[in-house]
Order: structure tokens, then C-alpha cells, then sequence
């Protein structure tokens, strides 16, 4: 662990960020044929798949409860996603992830209009390179969209950190290594709502205010993202059907 | 499975909180009655039993030799295990821990880590080659609300009271001494939980409360070179928090965390 | 492994008990909230908590039988009980010890007053040293006891061992580690029946003969110490009563 | 799932056995026919087959090389397993072993090691450091009742005509040679088992019997200094047995047993 | 790996035998109480035992489908089976075979006569000395007309290989070990058709065609074997219902 | 579950073949269109992605330092896994792998065994101590039929592209370079699939195919020595083949895999 800057003297960082600035993000949307709705995401080297089925019969049935529908999600890491193979097995990290991010995604979702059915969100990470859970959350609601399912607003997901002392957005891998807070958050832009917060690492008040504030404009960026690729995959499928 | 007698209750709760007030008594930002033991136990190396109200909780520490992680072989390492016992409530079940049992385990967690409380450089034997493997294992006794406070508060008290047995070192061969030196420790996460239901946030929440909630949100702070510092932060469930009541909570959180921090200080209760 | 003598000269074991006098012993009853009934118990150093749920429907609902409720037990040793951290998942010794203890509990129950339900019992040990399944046993009749579940019987259960030649009661872990032979038993006292009984070690018949004896003397001494606790946890309650 | 079968059969079993006799015709402390095979598998070390009445169990013996247990470092290891394979029975599944599996493998591992069957010393190749595990695996082939002295006895006699390797040690290598000596057994126990119906004792149990038993126990006796000594003992099921039952049973076993063990020193059959 | 022969130069094998010979096979059937139908056979030092039952009603109910029976096979390994123990757990290896041995057999049984059933194949092998899954096939097919279970004809299984440059019937594991290639099949003989191929290794097309014939050739001698076992067999059975 | 709809589709998939044709417009023997895409990870040390048609498989290799298998000391061990992701298809479930992925594992494992395509001994380490082990990770992305095919090729791309890292060994310690040389590989052997239906063979099948066929068959054929090998071979399903077919199916199987070959040598499309 050599004593490498994480931050240049000019306030930019190892990729020539500068310490509020966001990692090109590509969306895409329908990528996948049998899932009812699908995105894929590459969020500087994070590359993700999402596949939605629903809303659909419970199984197993007793899963069924008779007022809304269930929304279960699985996050799971590719075993040549990160540098050393990991276990297809899902990890512990991996359980919780799967738990928080359902609970990102369901506050969404109109969940009442589908009873005794459920909606299953999988995301599959081909490659991590920082910010997984939030780049999930980011695609699986583009995902959603596409599956036609009723969301009271996309939800856009960022994280933000402290590194060297100072707050920066969206880090990746070898920031997050050596950074000495993080802090995902996920929010649904046009309701000003939080739908996710994780926190670890050391922030006085002052600066978990300052944190939550520039997590909160990176998340509009996202959603500025995810709304111009879903208008433009909208606009897509109009002008196929146009033309049929 | 109807939903008629939560909402009635959930009702309830929310009328009562228009004026402050609790179904069980307390005050918005109350916490239920603690109680702390240490040492409880003499073949763990540390231990305390927590009950808050009548959440009942049991942590035990025990130390075991092992292989350091590749990316950091001088430091030792604290494992964090909890157990939803299923005569702690009739919705547990026997198994391998489920998604809670590991969300809270990794709460507790990520508050001792992100407060750097163990000093784990001093947990290695054999720097690169064997290292002490702290075991933390939560079990719940009696699911009554608010786990993850109970949780926290009852592995840190143990912690505190661990023995760490002595190592001797000859030719690569670790002994275990019948010698103890307690565990390198520093700085004292205290986690707090608060339930939101409709737009108030309740302290502490009971069961009842839990039952009904949006969401929950738990802080830990630590203090530091005299100031407090958030260490970790979790929302939980399926609700929405705006941000003024993420910062209220937050707030809420610093106060009481500071409360809990005295009490665990002059020894519990 | 040194020659340390386990009994001395004058006939007194390592803690200072006489061959045949059992650990001090402290049951509670009713120590848990959500549990229809449990108790505690402390026996020399062993620490065990039993908690019961039932009757109640049973889960899952294939399990149910038409004609009598289903007794379940779950002997579970925490990771802290022992001297080196045992894992949590139930080893083949658990497994084995969950079905004697099962067996020895059930004759006590009036089964066929529930039919179609199951009586779980869980007992966790927090700290083992020695007899730990009799120990189970004994709180678990006062367990089911508190949960109101009607029975014909308390069962009392107690070990004895052969140690240096010498038939001792109620052995503690040195003891038992460095024991001959060990044989657990569990009777109703008032049928003078036997629900439990193992055995592993040497013995000739007649050891055998004063071995059983000596436990069936051991047992009773366990049920008169739960009759106690009993009518002193039955009296508080009715006390209680009156007061409101 | 009616009870109406069983009860009807338990009442003709009790009511032959006032007059001591059983449905297939034996008197009540007659063995069914047995008959033992050995060394019938060249890949294992040492084999067995035992047939007693219908039912069929084989036990296999393999050697491997392994850590010694911290605690007794210059001893070898037994472990002794069972399967329940699916198509000994339809109420068999595929699957781990479950409760009932598990409780016979460690009833007949306890009689081996109460009766200090093997001498597991003699199973160390470098002391602290490489033992022999010797598994004993024992396959349930026809399920018609008296499992556990089946495979008591298929276990016992596979041990008995097992050959393990010999070893030579070079510079803490081990080679593995291509010479064998016997096992060091010495003390041969005899498992037994009766089933409780009524108030009758039941020695060797058919899947008849044991569907209607109230109970079930089993007593192990092993010859030493020439003297008969129990050794291992287990009730199963969830009945009760009187303490004359038990002595009773107790003495039965002891007959039984010794003549079992005839049988098996004599080369089975 | 000693560089030994596998065969002399006057073509023979190891064993003795020559290159299109199979060895010693031996199945004797109805050897189960339990079972519906059972054989054992021994191939050379191959000892398999196989069991079946059914149809019976599914369990779990779900299995059910409502034109056909389900057939389920399940190859197991014992631990004591192999030079090595092998661990009891299936490995992948015998939940392939498992998969190939049930899509081998269930061609030949009339699945339509016995709907919402299932017919289990339970296969233990208790030596491997090559060819389990041949053996095994083989066997199950004896063990399936013991249940009585309608089928369109026995199938027939063997397998062929290529070692030291030659096409051999029926190898044994040293064989195996050191061949390069290798060829399991089974047929309904008297169907002339196909129900498992399988083959690893390299063939020419040349070698491949010369290699399946053998290999039917070496089935019909199965197949032989299997009328002879099961004719005398079922006139035994004839003699003792005489004799009633 | 009825069966109506599929015997429908079956026969109109039987009827279309009479002339030649498939519901896709494919002729019997026309593979679906091909896009192959490698070095598609940066962490992965090869990669590919292959999407035959609508189907989407995407297949990345790790190396892991490890142990050799005791009977061959000297060289390395490949190790194919496949899992058949939720996404993939809503009849695919999270779990361990099943029967199915498990199989299609063994098929991809099986050819490049066959044709020796890994020059596994230069993947030796230590002599008898240290080797690599090739993790090859099949995830089916998008199952629209022909999986084997489609996995196959992609892992065969992947390992194509694979750079295998350096290592110096010093005095029994392994260390790894930031150096790479191609992984050795010789031979290329190309898996073709056809499908069954009635008296046809259709080669590539798509999932509606599938849906209704009797049974597949797969074969791989390598070039060695300038001449065509079958390397591996698989019938899966409940169906039969007469001989006919059989060797049918490999006369095609070895004019398509030819032309799939080129198409992997030129880089793909």
C-alpha cells in the first residue's frame, strides 16, 4: 500500500476528476429478449446487467400476500467482476445488498396495483469497479420502465466519500480502498425523497451535510441520464411502430 | 393474513404521537429501559447480555488463530455473526442466518469499523502469517423492537470487557499463554435507531412500532479528539425519508447517542 | 493431558462435592417475552435458556397429523458455549441430541389433546460444562410447564459416570473428559418411568445396576428442586393476581 | 393417514406375544436369520455385508490421510457414517443424512469406542501431525427393521477383516506402501436392540414391530478380562420404558449378545 | 505412470481379453424386499445395485404432470466404491450421469399409461472398476421389468474406446485412465435405436463409425445376457407360483 | 400445464420442415446470426460475449493459484462452471447450479478436454506444489435456445484472447508479474447442436425448437494434422436417434463446425 495522492494538488483526482464530477455513465434499455424489462449500465468500468420479470404469479405461491404485489431483487456479482474470483455463491455483502436495494426500488413502485403477484429485479455485475449497488439501483429503474410497471418517479443512485479529507462524488475502486468514509445514497428526484442511505466511515455533522448535498445533485446528473435515455428508447420504439 | 388490525394500530400510534406520546408510555425520543451485564459468561473471553425493555440480547466473544486477509496481512481480523434464535420470536425460524440477521450483523459491523475501534495491527501474531480471528457472535434471546441498538450496544459492552489471551512466539510455532491483556480499544460507536411512522420518528422502537413503520433510519457516532462523528448510517424497509427527516434523525441520534455513551461509561444502567 | 487425580483421598471430586451430590442448581421460570413458556437454567457452570411455542398450527401445515400435535426440539450450542468457538451450524451431535431430547420430553405431553398442531421446543446452551442435555431436559419440563401445556409428568434428568473406578453423580466437563463411562437418564418421577437413557463407556452389570441407581436418587433431587421453583413461580404469579 | 392400520396390527402383535409369539413366527428373544458376508469389495479396505431377515447393510472401510484432533494429536480418528440410500425404503430420501441416520452412525460409533475397540494409537504416522482416518461407511441397502444392530454388526465385522496400510515416513513425507497389517481391534462389541410393545420385549425387531413399538433399546455388551461389560446404550422413540424393562432388556442382551459374538468369531453364519 | 502396454502384441488386453470382448457380466434381479423392482450386476469388478419404484403418486405433489409419469434416476457413488473415498455428497459428475442415465431409460417406458406419477431409479454403486454407467443403465432396465413397469424393450448398454490407437469394447478403469478416447452408448436393441451417446476424445470419422459398431455389437451381447437373466428369472418365479 | 399448444407449434414446425424451411425462415441446416464479441472485461484476464440470434451468453476466465490433482502433479486444472441466470429466463431460478447447467458444463469442459486444446502443463507452477487453475465462468444472459453452442464458443473465444500472467518462483514462494504471455492453446474445437423433431434434424435450434423437440444432439469436432477429429459428443433428452440420424448429424455437425472455425479465426462475425 504505497503513499499514492488520491488527490493532485490542482484538486483533481487519479482519473482527472474533478472532486465533484461524475464518471461517464452510458444507460441502455430492452437489451434482454425474455426479460420483461431489461437496462445495462457502464458507470466508468462498473459494467451491470438488469433483467426484470413481472409483475407476475408468485412462486413459490405463499409468497403471495393478497393487497400488493412483492418486489424481490438479487444483486449478484459475476465471479470475474472484481480481480480475484469470487464465489458464485452469493456472500453476505452480497445478501444485504440485494435487501437495501429492494428497499431503494420499492418505495417506487406502485405496489398496490398488482396484488398477489410479484416483481423480480436481478442485476447481474460483469465488471466493479466501485459504486455497484448504486448503479444498480440507477439501471433497475429504467429496467422497471421498460417492463412497463407504474412508478411514482425513477429512483437515481450516487455515492459520495471522503478522501484525503475532502468530500468527493461517485469514487472509484482505489478511492473507495483508501477512502475513510462513503456513503451511498438513492433518491426519488422529482419527490426530493430518500429511498436508500449507508453510511460508514468518519463525517463530522458539517461535512455529512455537505456529503448529502453533492450526493443529492450527483444523483439529479443520473437522473438526467437515465431520463434522456429512456426518451430517446421511447422514442425509438414510437418510430418502429410508425413504421410497421 | 389481513392487514385491518395494523393499520387500526397504526392509526393509533399516529394519533398519540400528535401530542408526543407513545402507546407504551414513553416520549418520542425515550428510550426503554436498559439494562447492561458484562462478563456474564466465563468460557467466552468477553461477554454481556443487553436488555432494552424486553428485547433481550446476548453477545459473546471468543478468539481463535487464523490466516490474515492477503490485502491486509498485518492486522487481525473481527468477525461479526448474528442469530436469530427461533425462541427469540415465532417468526423465526432455525436456519442459516436470513437477510435481517445479516443486515444487522453488518450494521454493528460497519459502526466498529468506520469508528476504527479495534486496533487490529495488534491482533497480529505473525505478521503475514497468523493473525488472532475475533469472533462476535450476537444472538437475540427475545425480539421485542429494535434489535440493532440492543445488538451494538451488547457487542460493544463485551468488547469492552473482552481478555485477549498473550501469544508467545518460537520458531514460527504460536503458544497460547494463560495470560490476558484486554483488547486494544478507542473509540465507543453507540448506535440509535428511530422508526419513522407518517412524518414522526420514534426512538427506540417498540415491537408494536416496528410492525407499522415506513422505515427505520440508524446513526452511530463516536467521539473523536473531543467531537462527535457519524461512523455509520442505515435506512431500513421500504419507505421514503425526506431530508429534513433524515437530518432531524440525525440530530435526534447525536443526543442520545451521547446519553447512551455516559451510561455505558459508568458501567450500564 | 497431566495425571491430575479427579477424586481424592477422602472421596471428594475436584470441586470439592462429595461422589454423590449433585452441582448447585437455580431454575427461573418464565424469563422470556414473546416464548409461550421458558425458563433458565444454571447447573455448576452450565447456562441454558428453553423457550416454547405451541400448541400451535403447525408449519409448515404437511407436518400436522390428525390425531395428536407434533413435538419439536431444537438442541442448539452457541458459538461462546465452549472453549474453542464452536461453529453455529448443528453439528451431527446436535442433530442426535435434539431427537433424545424430543424423545424424552414427549412421553411427558398429553398429545392427543392438540391434535393437528406442533409444541416447538428450543433450548439454547450459552454455556456447557457437562450435562448439558439433562440440564435441557430439566428446564424444558418447567418451560412446558409455564407455556400451560398439560403433561403427565415433570421429566427430571441427571448424568452419571464411572470416574477412576468410581460411580460419582452428575459429572462436570473434567470429569466427564477424563470419565470411563457416562450415562445420562431422564425419568417421570411420580411414574417412576424411564424417558431418557444412553450410555457410553465400560460398565459391568452390577456398576450398571448402582449406576442407575445412584441416578435415579440424582433425579429425584432435580424434580423436587423444579417442584420448588415451580410453586414459588405458580405463588408469585397468583400473588400478582391478587394484587391488580 | 389413519391410525386404524397399525392399531389393529399392534393389537395382534401383543395378543401373539402373551403367548410369546410373533407374526413371522419367532419367539420373542429369537434372532431372524442372519448372514454375514465379508470382504466382498476389492476397493475397500475392508468390507462387509450383513443380511438379518430382509434386511440388508453393507459397511465399507477406506483409509485417508489426516490432521489428528488438537487434543488427542498421536491418536488416529474413526468416523463412522450412515446412509439411509432411497431405494432401501420408500420413506427414504434422497439428501444428507437426517436425524435417524446420524443417531445410528453415532450409536454404533459409541459402542466401538466405550468398548476401546481399536486401538487408535496405533493409527498415528508422525505424532501432532499425520494420523490415519479410518471411515467406516455403512449403506443401508433393505430396510426391514433392527437397523442399528445390522449395521453394528456389518461395521464390526468389515473393521474386523480390514487390512490398513503401512507407511514409512522419509524427511515429514509420508509414503503410503504397498504392505498391509490387520487393524489393532481387540474387544469385540455386540449391539442388541429390543423393542418396548405393551409391556413385551421384542429382541431383533422387524419393520412390523418397530411401526407399532412404543419404544426401542438397545444395549452393547464387549467381553474384557473376561468379564461381559455394557458399553453402549441408547432408548430411542418416544415411549417409556419401566426400570424392570430395562433391566430385563439389560439381561436379554447380555445372553443375545454373547451369542452373536460366538457366531461372529466363528466366521459368521 | 509406469509407460506399460495396455495391449500385447498379440492383442490382447490387461485383463487377458481381446479387443472386441467384453468381460464377465453377471445380473441377478429381484434382490430388494423394499423395492418395487431391483437387479444387481457385476461387470468384471463393477458392482452396482439399482432399485425402483414406482409408479407411485409424486411427493413432492408439484412433480405431477397430468398426460405422462415423471421418471427420476439418481447414480450414486459409495464413499468405499473408489480408491480414493469420495465424499458422500453428489458430486457434478454423478448429477450429470444421473441426468443422461434417466434420458437413457425413460424412451423405453410407456410414460403415458401412468399419469401424474413417478417412476425412481435409485442406482448405487458399490465398486467402480469402469463402465458404471452402462452397468447401470443396463441393470435398471432388468429392475424396471421387475416393477412390472411396461416397457418397449430393455435397453442395452455399453461402451467402446480408443487405446494405444485401437477400438476396444468394454474398458475397465486402467484402460480408461490412459485412453484417449471414450464411448458410452445405449440402444433398444430390438428397436435399433439410440437412447445415450456420449464421447470424449479424439475419433476420425472412420474410427467413430468402426467404434459404434463394435459398441452395438457389445450391446446386443448385454442384451443377451439381460433376456437370459430375466427368462429364467421370471420361470423361477413361474415354478414357485406351481408350487403353491 | 396442458400440452395442447405445444403439440400445435410441433407440428407446424414438422410441416415446415417437409420443405426445408424453420418459423425463423432458417433452412435445416443455417446457424442463427453470429456476434462475437472479446476482451469485453478489463478485470477478467479473457472474456467474450456470443450472441447467437436472440441468445446471450457471456463466458470470463480468472486464474487462481492452487494445489495440483495428486495423479497428475505437473499440470494445471481448467475449471468450467455455467450458471443460467434469473435474468436469462423466467424458467431459470437462483440456486447452485442444476442438472442442466451442470451438464452444459461438462459438455464445454469435455471438448476442449477432447481435442487437448490446453497445453495444461505449461500451466504448472511448482512441480507437484503450485499450478494454475483457469476459472472458465459461463453466465447465460439470454436463453433463446442452443445454449451448448453458444457457450461453448464463447468460453473457446475467451480463452482465446487470454493472457496468462508470469510468476517468478523464489525459494518456494510464488511471485506473480505484471507480465502476461497467451494462454497455450492449440486446438480449436467447435461444439454443433442439432434438435430433433420427428425424422429432422435442426441445426442451431432456436427455443421454440427446442420446446418441442425429441431430443439434441451435439458434437465437437478439432482439427489435428490436418484432418477433422470429433472430440465430443452428447445426445440430452428423453428422446431416441437411430443410427442413421446419428451419423447424419455428424456429417453436418462436421461441415458446420468448419465453417464456424473460420469464422472464429477471422476474428469473429
Amino acid at each position: 500500500m504505497g503513499i499514492r495522492k488520491l488527490i493532485s494538488e490542482d484538486g483533481l483526482r487519479i482519473d482527472g476528476r474533478r472532486l465533484d464530477e461524475i464518471r461517464p455513465i452510458r444507460f441502455k434499455i430492452g437489451v434482454l429478449k425474455n426479460a420483461d424489462g431489461s437496462a445495462y449500465v457502464e458507470w466508468g468500468k462498473t459494467k451491470i446487467l438488469v433483467g426484470v420479470y413481472g409483475p407476475r404469479e408468485a412462486h413459490p405461491k405463499h409468497l403471495a400476500v393478497p393487497d400488493r404485489c412483492i418486489v424481490q431483487a438479487r444483486y449478484h456479482m459475476a465471479p470475474f467482476s472484481v480481480e480475484e474470483r469470487k464465489s458464485p455463491a452469493p456472500s453476505r455483502r452480497e445478501i444485504e445488498l440485494s435487501k437495501v436495494i429492494r428497499e431503494a426500488l420499492e418505495p417506487a413502485i406502485f405496489v398496490e396495483m398488482f396484488p398477489r403477484t410479484t416483481i423480480d429485479i436481478f442485476a447481474e455485475v460483469l465488471q466493479a469497479d466501485g459504486s455497484t449497488r448504486c448503479a444498480t439501483i440507477s439501471a433497475a429503474s429504467l429496467a422497471l420502465a421498460d417492463a412497463g410497471i407504474p412508478m411514482r418517479d425513477l429512483v437515481s443512485s450516487i455515492a459520495v466519500a471522503k478522501v484525503e479529507d475532502q468530500i468527493v462524488l461517485d469514487v472509484k475502486d482505489e478511492e473507495d480502498k483508501h477512502g475513510s468514509a462513503d456513503m451511498p445514497i438513492a433518491i426519488m428526484p422529482s419527490k426530493n425523497v430518500i429511498t436508500l442511505i449507508q453510511m460508514d466511515g468518519m463525517l463530522t455533522y458539517e461535512e455529512f451535510k455537505k456529503a448529502f448535498e453533492l450526493a443529492k445533485k450527483g444523483c439529479m446528473e443520473v437522473y438526467k441520464k437515465q431520463r434522456e435515455t429512456l426518451e430517446s428508447y421511447f422514442k425509438e420504439i414510437k418510430v418502429g411502430l410508425e413504421n410497421v | 393474513m389481513s392487514n385491518i388490525v395494523p393499520s387500526i394500530k397504526k392509526r393509533h400510534i399516529m394519533a398519540l404521537a400528535e401530542s408526543g406520546k407513545r402507546i407504551d408510555g414513553r416520549g418520542l425520543t425515550d428510550m426503554r429501559k436498559l439494562e447492561i451485564r458484562t462478563n456474564v459468561l466465563d468460557k467466552a473471553e468477553g461477554s454481556a447480555t443487553v436488555k432494552l425493555g424486553d428485547t433481550y440480547v446476548i453477545a459473546g466473544i471468543k478468539f481463535e488463530i487464523g490466516d490474515p486477509f492477503p490485502d491486509i496481512p498485518n492486522e487481525g481480523v473481527i468477525s461479526v455473526n448474528a442469530e436469530f434464535l427461533p425462541l427469540a420470536s415465532p417468526t423465526f425460524e432455525s436456519g442459516p442466518p436470513d437477510e435481517r440477521a445479516i443486515e444487522l450483523a453488518r450494521i454493528v459491523d460497519r459502526a466498529f469499523r468506520g469508528a476504527k475501534m479495534i486496533n487490529t495491527q495488534r491482533l497480529c501474531i505473525i505478521p503475514g502469517k497468523k493473525v488472532w480471528i475475533v469472533w462476535v457472535d450476537i444472538f437475540i434471546l427475545d425480539h421485542c423492537g429494535n434489535l440493532i441498538d440492543a445488538s451494538a450496544l451488547a457487542s460493544l459492552c463485551a468488547l469492552m470487557t473482552t481478555k485477549m489471551p498473550r501469544t508467545e512466539v518460537i520458531e514460527n510455532e504460536v503458544k497460547v499463554l494463560n495470560e490476558y491483556v484486554p483488547l486494544p480499544i478507542s473509540n465507543l460507536p453507540i448506535t440509535i435507531t428511530l422508526a419513522k411512522i407518517g412524518d414522526k420518528l420514534f426512538v427506540d422502537p417498540s415491537l408494536d412500532e416496528e410492525e407499522v413503520m415506513d422505515c427505520r433510519i440508524s446513526v452511530a457516532f463516536v467521539e473523536k479528539n473531543g467531537q462527535e462523528h457519524i461512523c455509520a448510517m442505515q435506512k431500513g424497509g421500504p419507505g421514503i425519508l425526506t431530508p429534513e427527516e433524515l437530518m432531524r434523525a440525525v440530530e435526534i441520534a447525536k443526543v442520545k447517542s451521547q446519553e447512551l455513551r455516559k451510561i455505558v461509561l459508568s458501567g450500564g444502567e
